[in-house]
């Protein structure tokens, strides 16, 4: 990784010695979640042995499936130095809509398109308020939250609405003894990754999340890539839903409720910086395993839920704080 | 002459006359809308959002925001009716103690992590957002406290029954926007909770307590968050873990923001809150007169939040320029 | 505390040393303050005396060293310490609490009062009144702090520092923005201060100023205390020469370059209240400078034709054709280059390697089709390494562990890539050690050699007279001078950088 | 072809397990039961009778619930549940078509799944049975006739239900409308409006508030839902007309006896939800026993309940009324 220095050795005042190669390896806030990783398994073989069978594993990652697929973006959201909490609710929308134009007759194809049409929509109505009207994205999104949600009760009321039959079990699918959602994830997982890591883009979106007016300065388009990212996760939460949806064969308006926190926690917990600049794609995605694994065990344990709920919140915070902690030891 | 001030004058006579429209529409689609009788209903809609709303206008004027007022409302709500329950001979004002006390320090445990890991307040309240409420489902162990546990006198000052001409949440409510008011304009804490919304970089410079006021204002909203458990439980005459605030934090935030406190700290007034808080109970009280499904009020809540997101983004920026190219007299 | 007898100096300041990002900018200072003198401290931009300031006011604690106070060590951890043990820091660019009004940001943090002590608006107000009435400044007190003009601001930061009745007053650059009436005011009062027995430490870049108010100088280099002396016994050349090592002129020497066809015209480039009908061009091969007071809108013409802030009216002519730049990335492809005044806030990518800082203006050429080409990126960054003799440990470090000449001189590498045919540089000198400077001042004039057309936005008078064939002057958002190098002075600058509002006055 | 993969998965997961179930010993099995919703006091007494009736049996229970109701809140649960390898899975649905895939799984493992108070309307396909409280065709008129008799056979009436989804809700209603149409007795009472409060107390106020002010005249309000009849009680209380407008409908005796005392309320009806539990796990353990015959007219004897008949699609009752509680009584019920 260090090249050979190229000046002559810098003296204090010129440049901080770079760090050791082996930090810059594994002092790194992913690190937190790959240890939890290695460490549930050996915590769970003791108390809830059932909880490690591979297959059990595989099949309810499905569930978390359409949240890791949307965090998986949302972290690149986040590395551009925005957020956005509203694909959850923008993925109940698309989806009760999905089904209910499919109810009225409409053909499938056309009702993806309908449905990925209204995902980019909604995606770009962030972009709207976060880019032109420069509205803090945190706030901004809180209110597309509740107003996405709300438009899909509006639109479903309490009804679950159904799908056509031939349309479930996605998850059913396996390949190689894989469910296909399970394998979406990890496509997209590698997509993504090679997408921020090998790409210009992907360098400028770290560019934009550590100094935005740097970037401009630049020359970096930073509005036309931070709407490009808003709008693709206003597509991908719809992609989410449809893939959601095709597991339950039905769905109501409170399809994935409070799920942006679990997104929120799948990017934090893979060490991406709050703050922007910093994070990566794998991390994100083992964290959507992890969660996964432990509800799990909580789950065959038949914790109160409450305890999950404490479990969530308290994992949050803590991942923010060791993460503004290694970053600030190693940013000088 | 005082440019700002005007212009949130005018933001506040623009959500008065908003609520005036919208009554006059709905009376006009159902006169009983316009009743006294009516009217109680939309005063009794009010004080809980308002109580907790005058703690989270204090947040977002310093430039914060507190996600978990609806998860300290249902902790300290549900604190206070197990003690009630263990021990019911506890006389029952004491529940306002604790109710207020225990808000105060999830208050102020928001405040210590924003202070200490230089964490943003959104992120961090939305963990304690689950954190409390997770706590609320295991001190209860998921059991919901009965009407039958909760004190008389208690559930009497919710009474709307005519031989109260105000019930006493409605006063208790009047009572802590007064000195909400007062507190926000004429003492020295609250002027530094401006301050420091206004320029976060330049309070300490201006030895500001920073840390202080910081945990001050979180204390606060979770003070006020508790006694809006308390008023709840009177209010409801029962405390659930899963419903008892589920939500609260939209109605709130979407109040405040409403209200016209920019999101951008240092701007905002407790009469435009007052108003933003009204305007809200209008509608939810409109809706059932209208045969409107209950279903469509949370699209309403998020709409009107983002309207007055876009409202308060434009005004700021017309009223900077106002003032930019209104230059100050020069010799 | 003990009773301070006459001869313990107000503040004496032992082997006082500080480091940012384990760079050392103050160097074991000592330094006596006496009571009732008011005290120069001069040198050039990031030679540590604003440092030095700040580190008395508590706003930054010494890595090392000590600072007694009437004979007693003291700890000044925050400025509310220093506002308790009464020292006031005036900044350089005045702070102010936009929302709160005038009258309220001359009286916040004053450490009387408890928390939920009452506001008495009425009285605030008075006092408010009064203040301003003794500086003879018109603002109405009760107006919010935003739209206030820099120069308003400035006095209000001044009228705070009088209210809060401080032994030890610290003004850096406090005449910057103040036309020569309300300097005038200014010294009055400081001379009234010093009659009442308090210490005022005054930094300053205006000889003449120094003169006319100042007991005693203190003179830094490059972190380094080099001399504390009464103001008589300096002349301005020991003066410049402390401050800068050595004569001026020696290593800027001019390169001989011919001059070639207009490469950047600027027609009646305006935006309302910020500038009005700027026109200048700038010929291939010409260094042209740009000089002014703080806050007269050299920056934002740049940043208007960089498209960073695009003007709402006028022209602009890149080589001969008319273009309308809405963007930087639109300028770029103009074969524009800016390199910004902040570099923290608009230059670095602070926690990204040295590689990606220089080669962020060139995406194309190194990820031509999208994909990045690390060898391609590797080989110009290396390139730009050895060419602008830029210091570091390993290429992949994050820039920000580089000191801040070599940050600059990565952010110079990043435009030099683009091959830019016109060269904006705004304040490219500031808070970068002498040896840097040096450097820059030879590249400027090499990128001048090799064809290209460079404007210049500097403060530092010296810079202007000693690089550039002509030196253009703003003030209040106008173009007041444009002045060839032969009849350029330190005097015709100022002049025309003075607001002519109040020349007359 | 999807479904054909599923479907043939099934069988043989279906047939390998068939053995081991067969070869369990005869009355240790484990029960679970999944709630809405934790910090629903409905589910406490249910849970009472599970657990009284497993003492008895022998049986292993567990109660366990997600803290939402949202609609795919359970479906870990069950997963978690059938991989922990209990013998028989009761549910009180969410949501009655979204669990419909993981009940499936759990049932191709050999999982015995009853849908204990409500069901999966539309979807009996996707569990074994269904145990109701009472015979829900019944409840309709019984509340109507309550309601009746306290306002004099005459007047404007509203009916405050849950969401209008709810489809047990939905049958009583439609039963109500009937009965007031076809049965003379009734031909004074109209029905001038029925709203929904979403089983939220604040909903359900603002719709009782919005009732009182909209139709003046009203004398009576009937609500088929705890949540619903507690807070419209409220609202009566409070506003002091207990005189002028008469609430009953379903509730809770925990969560009514104020009403009750203070006669806001004179009297409203419930089922005894403990029954329910108690069938259930005695129903369970004679099928996976073999001693009950899951098919529409088996008839089985349960202590205490009597003589139970499974019914059209499997669903059965306790055979038992509803109970009407008033002043008289209420001290005798604590749940």
């Amino acid at each position: 990784m260090t090249t050979e220095p190229i000046a002559p050795t810098a003296n204090a005042l010129d440049a901080a010695p770079a760090r050791p190669l082996w930090q810059v390896i594994f002092i790194r806030p992913v690190m937190l979640t790959v240890l939890l990783l290695i460490l549930e398994p050996i915590v769970a073989s003791v108390f809830w042995p059932q909880s490690l069978d591979l297959q059990y594993i595989l099949s309810t990652f499905t569930l978390t499936a359409p949240l890791a697929l949307m965090a998986l973006v949302l972290t690149l959201v986040i590395i551009a130095g925005e957020i956005d909490l509203s694909p959850a609710s923008s993925m109940a929308l698309t989806a009760c809509v999905f089904a209910a134009v499919q109810q009225a007759g409409v053909p499938f194809p056309l009702a993806v398109l309908i449905c990925v049409v209204l995902g980019l929509v909604l995606g770009l109505f962030n972009a709207f308020l976060v880019v032109f009207l420069r509205l803090p994205s945190l706030i901004a999104t809180i209110g597309t939250l509740t107003f996405y949600r709300g438009l899909a009760q509006v639109l479903a009321g309490d009804n679950s609405i159904k799908l056509p039959e031939w349309y479930m079990g996605l998850n059913l699918v396996t390949i190689l003894g894989i469910p296909v959602p399970d394998l979406i994830v990890l496509v997209a997982a590698i997509l993504l990754a090679l997408l921020l890591g090998a790409t210009i883009f992907g360098r400028q979106v770290f560019q934009i999340g550590t100094n935005e007016i740097a970037a401009r300065h630049a020359g970096i388009r930073t509005r036309s890539i931070k709407t490009t990212l808003f709008a693709t996760l206003g597509v991908v939460s719809a992609l989410a839903g449809m893939m959601f949806v095709s597991q339950l064969g039905t769905v109501r308006y409170d399809l994935g409720l409070g799920g942006e926190l679990q997104m929120v926690l799948m990017a934090m917990l893979g060490g991406t910086y709050i703050f922007g600049g910093r994070g990566s794609i794998l991390g994100t995605f083992l964290a959507g395993w992890l969660l996964s694994i432990m509800t799990n065990a909580m789950n065959t344990a038949s914790w109160l839920p409450a305890t999950q709920f404490c479990l969530l919140g308290v994992l949050l915070i803590v991942s923010i704080i060791i993460t503004n902690f290694i970053y600030s030891r190693t940013q000088r | 002459m005082n440019a700002v001030k005007s212009i949130l004058l005018r933001r506040e006579i623009g959500i008065f006359a908003a609520i005036v429209v919208f009554c006059a529409i709905v009376g006009i689609a159902n006169p009983r809308f316009l009743t006294t009788d009516n009217f109680r209903v939309i005063l009794l809609l009010m004080p809980l959002v308002m109580v907790a709303a005058m703690g989270e206008m204090l947040v977002i004027i310093a430039r914060h925001v507190d996600l978990s007022v609806g998860s300290t409302l249902g902790f300290s709500a549900m604190m206070t009716a197990l003690m009630f329950k263990l021990a019911p001979g506890i006389p029952w004002y004491l529940g306002f103690g604790v109710a207020i006390g225990i808000g105060a320090v999830l208050g102020l445990i928001n405040g210590a992590m924003i202070i200490a890991f230089r964490l943003p307040a959104i992120i961090v309240t939305l963990g304690t957002l689950y954190l409390y409420r997770g706590l609320t489902f295991i001190a209860s162990d998921a059991r919901q406290i009965d009407r039958q546990f909760i004190p008389g006198p208690l559930k009497a000052m919710s009474a709307n029954s005519p031989t109260y001409a105000l019930p006493w949440i409605v006063i208790i409510a009047v009572a802590v926007v007064l000195i909400t008011y007062w507190f926000a304009n004429h003492s020295r804490l609250g002027r530094q909770v401006y301050a420091i919304g206004s320029n976060p970089a330049a309070a300490p410079l201006r030895g500001i307590p920073v840390t202080a006021v910081t945990l001050a204002v979180f204390s606060i909203s979770g003070a006020l968050a508790g006694l809006a458990g308390i008023m709840y439980a009177s209010r409801w005459a029962f405390v659930n873990p899963s419903n008892t605030g589920w939500g609260f934090e939209f109605q709130v935030i979407a109040a405040v923001v409403i209200g016209g406190v920019s999101i951008n700290g240092g701007v905002g007034s407790v009469l435009g809150v007052v108003l933003g808080v009204l305007l809200l109970s209008c509608v939810s009280a409109a809706l059932p007169l209208l045969g409107i499904a209950g279903t469509v009020q949370s699209a309403i809540y998020g709409l009107v939040i983002i309207i007055a997101l876009v409202i308060d983004q434009t005004v700021r920026e017309r009223g900077i320029l106002a003032l930019a190219s209104a230059r100050s007299a020069r010799p | 505390m003990a009773e301070p007898t006459t001869d313990t100096p107000l503040i004496a300041a032992r082997g006082i040393s500080k480091s940012f990002a384990g760079v050392e900018v103050l160097r074991d200072v000592d330094l006596d303050l006496q009571r009732g003198e008011i005290h120069a401290l001069l040198g050039e931009n990031g030679a540590g005396k604003s440092t030095f300031a700040k580190i008395l006011a508590g706003v930054h604690r010494p890595t090392r060293g000590t600072v007694a106070l009437n004979g007693e060590v003291v700890d000044i951890n925050s400025p509310i310490t220093a506002q308790k043990l009464g020292v006031t820091l005036i900044h350089q660019e005045p702070i102010s609490f936009p929302d709160l009004t005038v009258a309220e940001n001359l009286v916040l943090g004053r450490t009387v009062g408890a928390p939920l002590a009452r506001v008495h608006w009425a009285q605030m107000t008075r006092e408010a009144r009064q203040l301003m009435d003794l500086l003879g400044v018109r603002i109405d007190v009760t107006r919010p702090m935003r739209g206030l003009s820099i120069a308003d601001q400035q006095m209000v930061e001044i009228a705070r520092a009088l209210a809060s009745d401080s032994r030890l007053i610290i003004m850096d650059e406090p005449t910057a923005p103040l036309t020569p009436k309300e300097v005038d005011t200014l010294f009055g009062i400081a001379r009234r201060l010093r009659g009442e027995g308090r210490t005022i430490v005054f930094i300053s870049h205006r000889l003449e100023e120094v003169r006319s108010l100042c007991d005693r100088v203190t003179i830094f280099r490059d972190g380094n205390r080099v001399a504390t002396d009464t103001i008589a016994n300096l002349s301005d050349g020991d003066i410049i020469r402390l401050m800068i090592g050595r004569p001026l002129r020696e290593y800027m020497k001019k390169h001989g370059t011919t001059i070639g066809e207009v490469a950047l015209k600027i027609e009646h480039l305006s935006k309302p209240g910020l500038f009005t009908d700027i026109s200048f061009d700038v010929r291939k091969g010409e260094i042209v400078g740009l000089g002014g007071l703080i806050g007269a809108g050299r920056t934002d013409v740049a940043r208007a034709i960089f498209g960073v802030a695009p003007a709402s009216s006028g022209t602009i002519t890149v080589n001969g054709k008319a273009v309308v730049v809405t963007s930087p990335s639109q300028a770029i492809d103009l074969g524009l280059a800016f390199v910004p005044e902040d570099r923290a806030i608009a230059g670095i990518f602070r926690t990204l390697p040295v590689e990606q800082n220089i080669s962020a203006a060139v995406p194309r050429r190194i990820a031509p089709g999208g994909i990045i080409r690390r060898k391609v990126e590797k080989a110009l960054a290396a390139e730009s390494v050895r060419r602008l003799r830029i210091r570091l440990a390993s290429m992949r470090q994050p820039i920000g562990e580089l000191s801040g000449g070599n940050q600059q001189k990565s952010i110079l590498a990043r435009w030099l890539l683009t091959d830019p045919s016109v060269l904006i540089l705004d304040e490219p000198t500031r808070g970068i050690d002498i040896g840097v400077k040096a450097e820059f001042y030879d590249m400027i004039g090499e990128l001048a050699a090799s064809g290209r057309a460079i404007l210049l936005i500097s403060s530092e008078l010296p810079e202007l007279l000693a690089l550039c064939d002509r030196v253009l002057v703003m003030s209040e958002g106008r173009l007041t001078a444009n002045i060839a190098r032969a009849d350029a002075s330190q005097e015709s600058i100022m002049q025309a950088a003075v607001p002519r509002s109040t020349v007359a006055a | 072809m999807l479904k054909r993969t599923l479907l043939a998965g099934m069988a043989a997961l279906g047939l390998a397990v068939a053995f081991s179930s067969g070869a369990l010993a005869a009355h240790d099995f484990k029960i679970v039961y999944i709630g809405k919703n934790t910090g629903n006091p409905y589910f406490d007494s249910i849970t009472g009778g599970f657990k009284d009736a497993c003492a008895k049996i022998g049986c292993q229970f567990e109660f366990v619930a997600p803290a939402t109701a949202e609609a795919t809140s359970q479906i870990p649960l069950i997963d978690a549940q059938v991989q922990k390898g209990v013998n028989v899975i009761a549910i009180a649905p969410n949501s009655p078509d979204a669990m419909n895939q993981a009940l499936d799984a759990a049932r191709a493992k050999g999982i015995l799944v009853l849908a204990v108070n409500g069901d999966l309307v539309g979807n009996e396909s996707h569990r074994d049975a269904n145990i109701l409280p009472v015979d829900f065709t019944k409840t309709g008129p019984n509340q109507v006739e309550l309601m009746g008799s306290m306002i004099g056979y005459k007047g404007d009436i509203a009916i405050l239900s849950a969401t209008t989804e709810a489809p047990d809700q939905n049958t009583w209603i439609a039963a109500m409308k009937d009965t007031l149409a076809k049965d003379p007795k009734y031909k004074d009472m109209k029905l001038v409006a029925t709203v929904y409060g979403d089983d939220q107390p604040e909903k359900s106020t603002t719709e009782m508030e919005g009732l009182l002010s909209n139709y003046p005249n009203l004398v009576g309000v009937i609500a088929p839902t705890t949540v619903g009849v507690a807070a419209a009680a409220q609202v009566v209380q409070q506003r002091g007309i207990a005189d002028k407008v008469h609430v009953t409908g379903l509730g809770l005796p925990s969560e009514m006896k104020d009403f009750i005392k203070d006669g806001t309320v004179k009297a409203f009806q419930l089922w005894s939800p403990y029954n329910e539990g108690w069938l259930a796990a005695y129903f369970a353990d004679g099928v996976l026993n073999k001693t009950i015959d899951n098919k529409v007219g088996t008839k089985f004897d349960v202590p205490t309940l009597g003589t139970i008949t499974i019914g059209d699609k499997n669903v059965m009752n306790t055979q038992a009324e509803l109970t009407t509680f008033d002043a008289s009584n209420i001290d005798n019920f604590n749940f």
